[in-house]
């Protein structure tokens, strides 16, 4: 039999035994113990990392899990069961880890509740108190009056960090225009045959946004490659000046 | 005090006060106001924020307070605004732990350990450190150990108004289910008696 | 997306937005409709939240910038509210500005303004009136402005000796624990197993 099992997919010794209980479909308030521990072995030898203040918890229980087994097999005292049959129930070997299990369920199914209620919070959103300073007296009590302690302080500062990621407005998505560097070259190419005249190099970046500056600086180069486009500089700093070559025509990209 | 509408007022003062919520108190004092009165003036403008389709955001209470909220099934027109909070939610150990806290507090670490049946030490301080919970008191005897409570904190991250608001824990099965144990009871000790 | 009342969805976000406000390009974009149509929603809006004697609060413009605030006649309620806070201890805004300053000192005004997402200037002054707070040194930079840190007050109010004691944040306790994982125990476990 294969398993791949992390460890953190439990919450512990019991949590793996209720997981157990119910794969296997056993009724938790009559473990087959011989069954339960074999299963129990399995799973913790295929737990791949252990966390190591959580290994030897599956060890304990892996004991008494053992211990419970052959305490079930050990021959019974007759006067002892045939006569009081309460005691008889109180000393099924089994019942103190049955508690511990049914007692360990309502708090996981609680567990369960609470991350329903978390979820459901999750789906409203607050707002921060408005700044009322404006009408605040200068009158002010003394530090014995404030009664805090160190955790509404951690209690403010979580509810703030929660707000604040609600609070802040989203990078702002402005659907970017896509434009491609061949579009830019007929556009460049066409603004230049038009005018009938060198440009300046700046004109050619009429957007002032990153991504069209970059596109548009790219269209240029691949032109003047292209022998499209014609540059020259009568001297250092001196404006850079952009002419269409005559006679080119720009062929239809796909 | 009364020249203006009670509704706006108090519609403003919720909208003031924001995520810090209104006492009861906080609102009689006020609007100069008897405490029944409050009540049952907030019980009707819960409900009628509630039902007006116009509306885009209703009262909730928590943690003792009244405040104003988004109704829930504005979320998804909000989420496109403001970023959710990345990753927020408790991990299970996290969630385990409090349950338990929250149901049987003041509890020990220990105590909390005993049922979940392993150490319990980071989840108890991680949640401490969300502020979720804190000490309430030392237990008696020897090691005067650290009692463990919710915070309003706690209260607020569930959207409760108080702890009686808590999911009713799946009281004892035993009991729900006490027949059928007994039945068992004798199935086992039939089955039991039959093999010696 | 038009499923949900338009009027409904628009207090929600505008509420959401608190302080900071809704663009109409963020409206439009959220709810997809054109900009005149916005333009006329909003207008006939606001005109219905001001002459509404039930609403407490109505909408402001600013540059094109929608944002939700109290009605005017309000602030005698609203002053009313500062003089009956929660539980005579610190508000919730000077609480946030203390534990922001607590953990993150030395701190500006405006980066605790930019956690917060709201002003706290009076904050800041109440908590430095109170002697938990004090200025501790300039920011480079042009402004030069104030860096603000906890006092020995602050740690003798809430019983510490320094600020190491603060209770750890979640994040510091999330990093020891990934340090503390090893498989090399289990690998010992794994011959005790094998051996049974």
């Amino acid at each position: 039999m294969e398993y791949s099992v992390k460890v953190e997919a439990f919450e512990g010794p019991l949590d793996l035994l209720l997981h157990l209980i119910q794969g296997l479909e056993i009724d938790i308030y009559d473990i087959p113990m011989a069954e339960i521990s074999e299963q129990y072995m399995l799973y913790i030898r295929a737990m791949k990392v252990m966390e190591l203040n959580l290994a030897s918890e599956y060890l304990v229980m892996a004991a008494t899990l053992l211990a419970i087994k052959s305490r079930m097999l050990l021959p019974k005292h007759e006067e002892n069961w045939e006569n009081e049959e309460i005691d008889f129930e109180e000393a099924d070997p089994r019942d103190e880890l049955v508690e511990r299990l049914i007692e360990y369920r309502k708090y996981k199914q609680a567990a369960i509740e609470l991350k329903e209620k978390e979820e459901d919070r999750g789906s409203y959103y607050t707002k921060p108190p408005i700044d009322l300073s404006e009408y605040e007296s200068a009158k002010q009590e003394s530090l014995e009056d404030l009664n805090l302690d160190l955790h509404d302080l951690l209690g403010a500062f979580h509810k703030l960090l929660r707000r604040k990621k609600l609070q802040k407005p989203m990078a702002t998505r402005v659907t970017r225009q896509e434009i491609s560097i061949e579009k830019r070259m007929a556009e460049i190419l066409i603004d230049l045959k038009n005018k009938k005249q060198p440009q300046r190099f700046h004109e050619l970046f009429p957007v002032a946004e990153k991504p069209h500056m970059i596109v548009s600086f790219l269209a240029v180069l691949e032109l003047m490659k292209r022998k499209e486009v014609s540059v020259q500089q009568d001297q250092n700093f001196s404006d850079i000046l952009v002419e269409a070559v005559e006679g080119v025509t720009l062929v239809a990209q796909p | 005090m009364h020249n203006h509408n009670e509704q706006a007022i108090i519609e403003s003062l919720l909208f003031a006060a924001g995520d810090e919520g209104l006492s009861l108190v906080q609102l009689m004092n006020v609007l100069s106001i008897a405490e029944e009165d409050i009540r049952a003036k907030m019980g009707s403008l819960k409900e009628q924020y509630a039902k007006d389709p116009n509306r885009g955001i209703h009262i909730v209470e928590l943690a003792d307070t009244y405040q104003f909220a988004t109704k829930r099934d504005m979320a998804d027109y909000i989420k496109q605004l403001v970023e959710s909070p990345a990753n927020g939610s408790l991990s299970q150990a996290g969630l385990e732990t409090l349950a338990i806290i929250a149901y049987r507090q003041p509890i020990t670490r220990l105590e909390v350990e005993d049922i979940r049946g392993v150490k319990t030490d980071r989840p108890l301080q991680t949640l401490v450190s969300k502020g979720l919970i804190k000490e309430i008191g030392r237990a008696e005897g020897a090691g005067r150990a650290i009692l463990y409570g919710t915070t309003v904190e706690f209260l607020d991250y569930f959207g409760l108004k108080d702890l009686s608001q808590l999911p009713k824990l799946p009281e004892d099965i035993e009991q729900l289910d006490s027949e059928e144990e007994t039945d068992l009871f004798f199935k086992s000790l039939q089955d039991t008696l039959t093999v010696e």
